[in-house]
C-alpha cells in the first residue's frame, strides 16, 4: 500500500468536509475519487498534502505517518500535486515553473539538472516550444498541462491530479488518459478526481467515491457505477450507470464524453 | 407577438488572451423560461458575465429591452432590472442575512417593491426568515445558496438569471426550486436559468441554448431539444 | 589655486565695525587687488531643522553683505576681500552632508566652513572640514562632544551644551536658597541630553535633589504623562528641547495647573513665538545664545578687558530688522557672529591662509554683540567656546499687560527682576 | 549557466566597477563622495531586492538592518577600538542574526500585514535603541578623529571606506544574480508568485524566507557601519529612517522589482533625479513633491519598472537586462 | 500613586479618544479597500492647517470650522482616489502603498513649501476642568466629544444609512455589490473620501489642543497603524476602543517604565498583534 487514508475527519466552521474517511491505495495502480461537488473531494488531497491537518484520523505515506506534516515535506517524500483550480507561478517561465517541481521534488535536484528534466517533462506533455514563455500567458487547457508536467518534474511515487481532463476537449482527453496511462506502466500511482465520467471509468483501476464528506463507495468501477447509492447520489440515472458499466459502445451511451 | 427582452448578438469573450466565446448570440423572450445547457467550462458563467457586465465583450452587442447596453457598467445594468445570481454565490459574508436581502434591493426600481418582495422571499425560504440576524458567511452551504437566489429575487429584475439554481442544494429543495422558477415565470418573469440537472431545466423550460465549445451549438423549445437524440445522448445521457 | 598674498607689515586694526569703516576705506585706496573669501556651508532648506537654520543663514547673509558692501575686508598686503556665499540644501539629515561639504571644498573651492545648523549635522560637516584641512566656525551647534574628537581646525560660536542650563541653577539658587527638589524633563536629543546631563550633574553638586529624570522622544506632543509623574513636592522643573516640544510642554503645565515656584526649559523661551502661549508663557524663563536686551558693549568689554569687535546689539539689531523685518533671533545672531568671528581672524591673521586664521582663531579674546568670544586650546577640547555666556530670560508682563522678554540672568545683564515664585 | 557567460550577470557589476572605479582612479573627493552615496543607495536597494524582489515580501524595515548593524559595527570600532574590516563584518553578521531571529516570527504574516510589521520593527528598534545605554542612548556613539590615523591619516580612511563599499556593493550585485539564478532562487520566485503552491511543489517556504532576509539583512549591516565610521558619529535619528527605507523601495521599483540591474538603475536614476531636483533653482522648494509626482507616474503607468518594462517592450533584451 | 494612576488613567484615554479618531479613517479605507493609505498622516497635517488658517486668518471658531473642513477634505478625498488609487485598487498591494506615499510626498513636499516645517498653534482655550486631582483641558474634552460623536455618526452611517450599507457591500463583495446595483468605483471613491475626512476632522480636532507642523500626522499615523491592528479593519468602534486601549497604555506604562519605553512596548506589542491575531484583537477570528 502506497497510500493508507484513517478515519480523516475535517471541518470547516460547521461544515463537516471529511468523515471519519478510510481508504488505501495499492501501488502502481490509477484510482479516481469522484462525488458531486462539495463531496470534499479536494479536502482529501489538501489533507493528504498537508496543506489542512486533518483534526482527527491518520495519513501514511509509503509506510510512514504524514498526518500533519507541512505540505513541502509531503513533496519531497515523493507525493506531487497537480491542482484543481490550476495556479501558474504567472511571472516566470514555463521552464522556471517545471524546475521548480525538479529542485524541490523527491530527487532534490540541482538547478542545472532541473533545466534538463525540466525539457524533457515539457517534451512529454507537449508544451515543449513554449518553455521560455511566461506561464501566465498560456491558455487553460495548457496550464492544466504545465500543472502536471510540474508534478511529474518532481520524480513523484505517487500524483494527485485534480480535474486534469477538466477543460479538455475530447482527443486532449484521449492523449492524456494516454500519457497517464504511460506515467502509471512506469511505477507511478496516480489518484485522481475527475467529473469526466468516461474518462474515470476507462482509466481507473478502482474508484473510491464520496458524498457530504463521507465514503459510500468503493471498488472498481463496474462495481461503483452499480452501487445503488452512487446512482442516487452521484449518477443519478441507471441508464448512464449501464454506459459507464458497457462502455462506449453500449446504446445507452451519449456520442462523446461531454461530462454529466 | 412575444418581444425580445434580452439579446446577445454575435458575443465573443474571455479572460486575458484567452477566447472561450466564439459569436454567441441568444434572445429571452419576455415571461419566458430559458435554459442554457453545456458541458463543464464551455462557457456558460463567461457568458452570463458578459452580459450583466462583469465581463467586457471582445465583439459583439448585448441589446436590454431594444437598447444597446454593451458599454453600461455591471450597476447600470442592474439598476436597468438585469439581475444575475453568480456562480459561487457571492454573498457579503461580513453582512446579516436581512443586510444582503437589503442590499439585493439596492436599485431604485425595487425599493419601492421591497416589502412584498421580503414577504415572498420569506415565504419561499422559511428558513431565511429564521435567520435574518446571523451573518451569512456562517450558513451552511444549501442556506447560503437558498440567500443567494432569494437576494436575485428582490432585485425586481425584468430578467432574471441564474447561474447554477441547484448547487449544493438538498434534492428535496432543488426539487422545490425548480416549482418556484415556475411559479415566476408564470408571474410574467423572464428567466434564464444554468442548471447542471438538464433534465429539470429543459422539463421546465420554454425555450433551450445548448453551448458547445464557446459556440451556440443548437437552440429550440426545451421540449424539442429535450426530444433530440444527439442531446438525449450528450446531456442527458440517454 | 589662490593667489599668496604677498607678506607686507599689518596696519593698523580698525577696531570699528566694517560698516562704519567702510567709507573711508573707500576713499583712501583707489583700486585694491580684490580677492573673493568663499564661505561655504550648507543649509536646512527643507526637512525639520528649517526654521532654525533659516534664520542662521539670514544672519550669515547679513553679515556677509554688509561687509562686502562696505568694500570689502582689507588685507595686510593692501588687497580686499570680498565674501561670497556657496551653499546646499541639507534636507535636515546627515547623509548627505559630507557629501555637500566635501563638494563645497573641492568643487566650489571654499576656503572657510560654516557649520549646517543643529550639533548632529555639524558634527558630520565637521570630520570634513578636518579632513580637509579646512577651517570651520560652527553655530547653531552646542555639543560639546564635537570638539572632543580631536579636531583642531573647528571653532564654536555658541555656549557649550553643558553649560546651557547651569545658569538656571545658579538662577534658582540665588533667588530662593530654600528650593531643593528639582524635576528635569528633556528631549532626548543629543544636544537636549548633553545638556540635561549636565544641569543634573552641576545641580547635585549644589546640593540640589533631581526628583524625576526623563527624556521624551523629539515629536512629543503629549506631556501628560511626564506631567503626572512629577511627584508631590517639586519645586522646580526644568529641561525641555528644541522650540515644538518645549512651547507644548510650557502650554501644557500650564493647563494642567502644575504649581512650581520655578521652570526653565530649553531653546524655546527665548523664541519670539513662544508668546503665542500666552498666559503659559509667563514667568518661564529660558537659556538663550543672545538676546537683543543683552548689554554686551565696548564699554562693558573695556570692563573686562577685552577687545570689542564688530557692530553694537542696536547696530545689528535695526540691520537686521530692516532687512528680514522680523526680531532677530539668537540663531539669527549666531550666523552673523560666525562671519564676525571670521572677519576678526582673517583680518588679526591679515591673510586667507589656514595656518595663519587657524593662529588668530586660537589667540582671539574678543567681545561682540553676542557676547564674549575665545576658544579652548588644549588638546582635549580644543575649539570649544570657554567665554561666551548664556542669557536667562524670562517672560513678563509689560504695564500694558503684553507679555515681554526681560533677560533676568546674569545679574548684570539683567533688564528686570526675576518673576518668582510662579503663581498658578 | 556559467554566471560570468551571462550578459545579465556582468553588465550590471561592469556598471557598477566602471561608476564606482572612476573616483578611484581619478581620486577626487568630491566625486568619491558622491559616488559613496549612490553606491550605498545601490547596494542597498539590491540587498532589499534579494527578499522583495525575490520573495514578493514588501520590507520598510530594511533600514533597521542598516542602523543596528551599523551600530553595532561602529560600536566596536568606537568603544573597543577595531579595526574597521573586522567591525564591519561583525555588523554585518549581527544584522543576519537578527533578521534570523526576526524572519522566524513576522515572515509567518503575509502581504500587507508584513510590511506593516516591518514598520513596526523599524519604529521598535528606534527606540529601543534611543534607551540602550551601551550604544550610547539618545546621544550616540562618536569616534575620536585620532582613530584616522591608524588608517594612515583621514583621507586613506575615506578611500579604504569607499573601497570597502564599492566591493561590498559589488558583492551584493553578484550575489543577487547568483540568488537569482540558483535553485534557492528558483524556489524564492515560487513564493513570490504564488506561495501556497511554492510549498505544495515541495519549496521549505519557512526557511527560504528567512534565508532570504538573512542575505538581505547582512548588506546594510556593513553599509551602515562604513557610513557611520565615514560620519564618524551615529545616532538613533539618523541610524532608523522610515523614510531611507521607502526611498530604497522607491528606487526598487524605479529600476524594476525582482531584476539584478533594476536596483542599480533605479538607486542611480533616483539619486541624480533628487540631486537635480534639489539643487535646480525651479524645483528646490519643491522637491519633494516632484519626486513624490514621478513616484506616483512610475506607480500608476510603469509599475514594472524601468527594466521590467524594457524587458516587456522588447523581448530581445532579455537576454542583457536580467 | 493612585492618585496618579487616576490622572495618568484619564489623560490617556481622553487622548485615546484623538487616537481613535485619527484611527478611523485610515481603518476604514484600509478595511473597505484593502489599501493602505500612506498619506493619512499628510492629511491629517492638512486638516490641522485648515484649521488653523481658518481661525487665524478668518477669526473662526475651530469647531465651526471645522464643519468647512469636512466638505474640503471629502473632495480632496475624491481626487486623491482619482488620481492616485482607481487605476490601481487591483493591482498589488504594493502599488498602492506606493502611490499613496506619492501623495503623501507630494502633500508634504507643497506643504513644506508653503508652511515651512515650523511650529503652528490654534491658540484656542476652552479653560481647564478641575476635580480632585484631575485637570482636563476643555478642549480635549470637547475633542472626546466629538470623537464619540463622529464614531457614532460614522457607525450609523455604515450601519444604518444606503449609503454606508452600500460602502460595506462593496468592501467585502466587490463584484456582487455591482451585481446589486452599487456603482463600485463611486462608492470606493466615497469610502475615499470620508476616510480622508476623518483624518481632517481629527488633525483639526488635535489643533485645539497640540502645537503643529506640517510633519505631524506621520506620528499620529503610524499609532493609526497600532490601532487599526488592536481594533480590527473597517469598524469604527474597533478604532475606537483600539485608540481608547493605546492612550490608557501611554498613560500607564510611563508609571512603571521610563517613558521613553514607551514606544518599545507600543510597537513591540503591535508586532505581537500582527503574528497572533493579524485580524486584530476585537477583530473576526479568520
Ligand atoms: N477553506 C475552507 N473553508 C470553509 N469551507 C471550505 C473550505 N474549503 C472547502 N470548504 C467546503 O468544504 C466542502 C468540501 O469542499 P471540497 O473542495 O473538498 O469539495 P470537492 O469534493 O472537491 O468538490 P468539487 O467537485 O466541486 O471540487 C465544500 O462545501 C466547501 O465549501
Ligand atoms: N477568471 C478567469 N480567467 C481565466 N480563465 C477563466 C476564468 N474564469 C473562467 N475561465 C475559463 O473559461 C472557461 C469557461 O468558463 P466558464 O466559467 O464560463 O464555464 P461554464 O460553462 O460556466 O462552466 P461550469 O459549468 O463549470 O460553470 C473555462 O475553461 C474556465 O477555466
Ligand atoms: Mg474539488
Ligand atoms: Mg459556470
Amino acid at each position: 500500500m502506497i497510500l493508507q487514508v484513517e478515519n480523516v475527519s475535517k471541518r470547516f466552521g460547521g461544515l463537516q468536509a471529511l468523515q471519519d474517511v478510510s481508504f488505501e491505495l495499492p501501488e502502481g495502480q490509477i484510482l479516481g475519487l469522484i462525488g458531486p461537488n462539495g463531496a470534499g473531494k479536494t479536502t482529501m488531497f489538501n489533507v493528504i498534502n498537508g496543506v489542512y491537518p486533518p483534526e482527527s484520523g491518520r495519513v501514511i505515506f509509503r509506510g510512514e505517518e504524514i498526518t500533519g506534516l507541512p505540505p513541502y515535506e509531503v513533496a519531497r517524500r515523493g507525493l506531487a500535486r497537480a491542482h484543481q483550480i490550476v495556479r501558474p507561478l504567472n511571472e516566470l517561465t514555463v521552464r522556471q515553473n517545471v524546475m521548480v517541481g525538479a529542485c524541490y521534488g523527491r530527487k532534490g535536484l540541482s538547478y542545472a539538472a532541473a533545466a534538463r528534466v525540466a525539457d524533457q517533462v515539457l517534451e512529454r506533455v507537449g508544451l515543449a516550444e513554449r518553455a521560455d514563455q511566461l506561464a501566465g500567458s498560456l491558455n487553460v487547457a495548457q496550464k492544466k498541462r504545465l500543472e502536471l508536467a510540474r508534478a511529474l518534474a518532481s520524480h513523484p511515487y505517487l500524483l494527485l491530479l485534480d480535474e486534469v481532463l477538466a477543460g479538455l476537449n475530447p482527443t486532449e482527453v484521449a492523449a492524456m488518459l494516454d500519457l497517464l496511462r504511460r506515467i502509471r506502466d512506469e511505477g507511478v500511482t496516480i489518484l485522481m478526481i475527475e467529473h469526466v465520467m468516461q474518462a474515470v471509468m476507462n482509466i481507473s483501476d478502482y474508484v473510491i467515491v464520496l458524498d457530504y464528506g463521507k465514503k459510500i463507495a468503493e471498488g472498481t468501477p463496474q462495481e461503483v457505477a452499480n452501487d445503488p447509492r452512487v446512482i442516487e447520489a452521484y449518477l443519478g440515472d441507471p441508464k448512464l450507470a449501464r454506459c459507464l458499466l458497457e462502455g462506449e459502445e453500449s446504446d445507452a451511451c451519449p456520442p462523446s464524453e461531454k461530462g454529466v | 407577438m412575444m418581444s425580445t427582452v434580452l439579446e446577445v448578438q454575435d458575443v465573443a469573450s474571455g479572460y486575458g488572451e484567452v477566447q472561450i466565446l466564439w459569436g454567441v448570440s441568444l434572445r429571452l423572450e419576455e415571461g419566458k423560461l430559458t435554459t442554457l445547457v453545456g458541458s463543464n467550462g464551455v462557457g456558460k458563467t463567461t457568458l452570463l458575465r458578459t452580459v450583466t457586465g462583469l465581463l467586457r465583450p471582445w465583439k459583439g452587442k448585448v441589446l436590454f429591452q431594444g437598447k444597446d447596453i454593451t458599454r453600461l457598467p455591471p450597476h447600470e445594468r442592474a439598476n436597468a432590472g438585469i439581475a444575475l445570481v453568480p456562480e459561487g454565490r457571492q454573498l457579503f459574508t461580513d453582512m446579516t442575512v436581512a443586510e444582503n436581502l437589503e442590499m439585493g434591493a439596492f436599485s431604485r426600481r425595487a425599493i419601492a417593491h421591497r416589502r412584498k418582495n421580503l414577504e415572498r422571499v420569506f415565504d419561499l425560504f422559511p428558513r431565511l426568515k429564521e435567520r435574518q440576524q446571523q451573518k451569512a458567511g456562517t450558513l451552511s452551504g444549501g442556506e447560503q445558496q437558498m440567500l443567494a437566489v432569494a437576494r436575485g429575487l428582490m432585485a425586481e429584475p425584468e430578467v432574471l438569471m441564474i447561474d447554477e439554481l441547484s448547487l449544493g442544494l438538498s434534492p428535496v429543495l432543488s426539487l422545490s426550486l425548480f416549482e418556484t422558477m415556475r411559479q415566476l415565470r408564470a408571474e410574467g418573469l423572464t428567466i434564464l436559468l444554468v442548471e447542471q440537472n438538464v433534465h429539470m431545466a429543459l422539463a421546465i423550460s420554454d425555450y433551450a441554448y445548448v453551448l458547445s465549445e464557446g459556440r451556440i451549438w443548437m437552440e429550440g423549445p426545451a421540449r424539442e431539444v429535450a426530444a433530440r437524440e444527439e442531446i438525449r445522448q450528450a446531456y442527458l445521457g440517454m | 589655486a589662490r593667489p599668496t598674498p604677498t607678506p607686507t607689515p599689518p596696519p593698523p586694526k580698525p577696531t570699528v565695525a566694517p560698516t562704519v569703516a567702510a567709507p573711508a576705506m573707500e576713499a583712501s585706496t583707489p583700486t585694491p587687488v580684490v580677492r573673493k573669501a568663499v564661505i561655504g556651508f550648507t543649509a536646512s532648506q527643507t526637512g525639520k531643522l528649517n526654521v532654525e537654520s533659516t534664520r542662521q543663514i539670514n544672519g550669515l547673509t547679513l553679515w556677509m553683505e554688509q561687509v562686502n558692501a562696505a568694500g570689502g575686508l582689507k588685507l595686510a598686503d593692501g588687497s580686499v576681500v570680498l565674501f561670497e556665499a556657496k551653499f546646499y540644501d541639507d534636507e535636515s539629515n546627515k547623509d548627505r552632508v559630507q557629501e555637500l561639504y566635501t563638494r563645497l571644498i573641492n568643487e566650489d573651492k571654499a576656503d572657510f566652513l560654516i557649520s549646517p545648523y543643529s550639533s548632529g549635522l555639524a558634527d558630520a560637516a565637521a570630520v570634513i572640514a578636518e579632513q580637509y584641512g579646512k577651517i570651520m566656525i560652527t553655530t547653531g551647534a552646542a555639543s560639546d562632544s564635537t570638539y572632543k574628537k580631536g579636531y583642531t581646525l573647528v571653532y564654536q560660536t555658541y555656549t557649550p551644551a553643558s553649560r546651557y542650563l547651569t545658569g538656571a541653577f545658579d538662577l534658582l539658587g540665588a533667588l530662593d536658597a530654600a528650593v531643593k527638589k528639582v524635576a528635569i524633563i528633556h528631549e532626548t536629543d543629543k544636544f537636549s541630553t548633553d545638556v540635561c546631563n549636565a544641569a543634573k550633574a552641576y545641580g547635585e553638586g549644589k546640593g540640589y535633589e533631581i526628583v524625576l529624570f526623563e527624556g521624551y522622544d523629539s515629536g512629543t506632543a503629549d506631556f501628560a504623562p511626564f506631567i503626572n509623574k512629577i511627584p508631590a513636592g517639586t519645586e522646580a522643573i526644568m529641561g525641555g528641547g528644541h522650540f515644538a516640544d518645549g512651547s507644548t510642554f510650557a502650554r501644557q503645565l500650564y493647563e494642567k495647573g502644575v504649581s512650581v515656584k520655578f521652570i526653565a526649559l530649553l531653546v524655546a523661551p527665548p523664541e519670539p513665538k513662544f508668546a503665542e502661549l500666552g498666559d503659559a508663557a509667563l514667568g518661564i524663563i529660558g537659556p538663550s545664545q543672545w538676546e537683543p536686551q543683552a548689554k554686551y558693549s565696548p564699554e562693558a568689554a573695556q570692563a573686562a578687558g577685552l577687545e570689542w569687535y564688530g557692530p553694537t546689539v542696536e547696530e545689528f539689531v535695526s540691520a537686521y530688522k530692516a532687512k528680514f523685518n522680523e526680531d532677530p533671533s539668537y540663531h539669527s545672531a549666531g550666523g552673523y557672529a560666525a562671519g564676525l568671528i571670521l572677519q576678526k581672524a582673517i583680518e588679526a591673521a591679515g591673510s586667507l591662509e589656514t595656518d595663519k586664521v587657524k593662529a588668530a582663531l586660537d589667540a582671539m579674546a574678543i567681545m561682540t554683540f553676542f557676547g564674549a568670544i575665545k576658544f579652548d586650546t588644549s588638546a582635549e577640547a580644543h575649539g570649544l567656546q570657554i567665554a561666551h555666556q548664556m542669557v536667562y530670560i524670562q517672560w513678563q508682563k509689560d504695564a500694558a499687560g503684553n507679555l515681554v522678554k526681560q533677560v533676568v540672568w546674569p545679574a548684570e545683564a539683567q533688564s528686570a527682576q526675576p518673576l518668582y515664585p510662579l503663581s498658578r | 549557466m556559467k554566471p560570468w557567460r551571462q550578459p545579465g550577470f556582468w553588465i550590471p557589476l561592469l556598471l557598477i566597477l566602471v561608476g564606482g572605479g572612476v573616483a578611484l582612479v581619478v581620486r577626487k573627493d568630491t566625486l568619491r563622495e558622491m559616488t559613496f552615496t549612490l553606491l550605498m543607495y545601490v547596494a542597498l536597494a539590491s540587498s532589499l531586492n534579494i527578499l522583495m524582489g525575490y520573495t514578493g515580501y514588501v520590507n520598510f524595515g530594511h533600514i533597521v538592518f542598516f542602523g543596528l548593524g551599523g551600530y553595532t559595527g561602529f560600536y566596536f570600532i568606537s568603544r573597543h577600538g577595531w579595526h574597521l574590516v573586522p567591525a564591519a563584518l561583525v555588523g554585518g553578521l549581527t544584522s543576519a542574526l537578527l533578521a534570523a531571529l526576526l524572519g522566524l516570527a513576522v515572515l509567518r504574516l503575509r502581504g500587507a500585514y508584513f510590511a506593516l510589521a516591518t514598520i513596526g520593527i523599524n519604529e521598535a528598534a528606534r527606540a529601543f535603541v534611543n534607551n540602550f545605554r551601551p550604544f550610547g542612548g539618545p546621544t550616540g556613539l562618536f569616534v575620536n578623529f585620532a582613530i584616522y590615523r591608524e588608517y594612515g591619516g583621514a583621507p586613506q580612511a575615506l578611500w579604504l571606506t569607499y573601497t570597502l563599499l564599492l566591493i561590498t556593493t559589488l558583492v551584493a550585485v553578484a550575489v543577487s544574480y547568483t540568488v537569482k539564478n540558483s535553485r534557492f532562487g528558483l524556489g524564492l520566485l515560487a513564493i513570490r508568485e504564488d506561495e501556497d503552491a511554492a510549498m505544495v511543489m515541495g519549496v521549505r517556504t519557512p526557511r527560504a524566507k528567512t534565508i532570504a532576509y538573512v542575505i538581505s539583512a547582512f548588506f546594510p549591516g556593513i553599509i551602515g557601519t562604513l557610513f557611520f565610521f565615514k560620519n564618524g558619529n551615529v545616532e538613533p535619528g539618523d541610524a532608523f529612517r522610515l523614510h531611507m527605507s521607502i526611498e530604497v523601495l522607491v528606487m526598487i521599483m524605479l529600476g524594476g522589482n525582482g531584476t539584478i540591474l533594476g536596483p542599480v538603475l533605479g538607486a542611480a536614476a533616483y539619486e541624480r533625479l533628487r540631486g537635480y531636483l534639489l539643487t535646480s533653482p525651479l524645483f528646490k522648494s519643491l522637491h519633494l513633491a516632484f519626486a513624490g509626482l514621478a513616484l506616483l507616474l512610475i506607480v500608476l503607468f510603469i509599475p514594472a519598472g524601468l527594466v521590467g518594462w524594457l524587458r516587456r517592450r522588447f523581448p530581445v533584451l532579455r537576454r542583457w537586462l536580467e | 500613586m493612585l492618585a496618579q494612576i487616576l490622572a495618568s488613567l484619564v489623560d490617556g484615554i481622553l487622548l485615546g479618544f484623538v487616537y481613535g479618531l485619527a484611527a478611523m479613517g485610515l481603518s476604514l479605507i484600509w478595511g473597505v479597500m484593502r489599501v493602505i493609505n500612506l498619506s493619512h498622516g499628510a492629511i491629517m497635517a492638512l486638516g490641522m492647517f485648515g484649521i488653523y488658517l481658518t481661525f487665524t486668518h478668518l477669526g473662526l471658531n475651530p469647531y465651526l470650522a471645522l464643519l468647512l473642513l469636512a466638505p474640503a477634505s471629502l473632495l480632496f478625498g475624491f481626487l486623491v482616489y482619482g488620481v492616485a488609487v482607481h487605476r490601481i485598487i487591483n493591482a498589488p498591494y504594493l502599488s498602492s502603498l506606493l502611490a499613496t506615499f506619492a501623495v503623501n510626498m507630494m502633500v508634504i513636499g507643497i506643504g513644506t513649501a508653503v508652511f515651512t516645517t515650523s511650529l503652528y498653534n490654534v491658540d484656542f482655550s476652552l479653560g481647564t476642568v478641575r476635580a480632585g486631582v484631575l485637570a482636563l483641558p476643555g478642549t480635549r474634552l470637547a475633542a472626546a466629544a466629538a470623537a464619540v460623536l463622529i464614531t457614532a455618526g460614522l457607525y450609523l452611517f455604515l450601519y444604518r444609512t444606503r449609503p454606508g450599507k452600500a460602502i460595506r457591500a462593496v468592501a467585502n463583495n466587490r463584484a456582487a455589490a455591482a451585481l446589486m446595483g452599487i456603482p463600485p468605483a463611486q462608492t470606493l471613491a466615497l469610502s475615499f473620501g470620508i476616510g480622508t475626512l476623518l483624518a481632517a476632522l481629527a488633525g483639526g480636532l488635535i489643533t485645539t489642543f497640540f502645537p503643529f507642523t506640517i510633519l505631524s500626522g506621520s506620528g499620529y499615523q503610524s499609532k493609526s497603524f497600532v490601532i487599526c491592528v488592536l481594533g480590527g479593519l473597517g469598524n469604527p468602534l474597533g478604532a475606537l476602543l483600539g485608540g481608547l486601549i493605546l492612550g490608557a497604555m501611554e498613560g500607564l506604562i510611563p508609571i512603571v517604565l521610563p517613558v521613553s519605553w514607551v514606544p518599545v512596548v507600543e510597537f513591540t506589542l503591535f508586532v505581537l498583534i500582527l503574528l497572533i491575531r493579524p485580524s486584530g484583537l476585537l477583530g473576526a477570528r479568520t
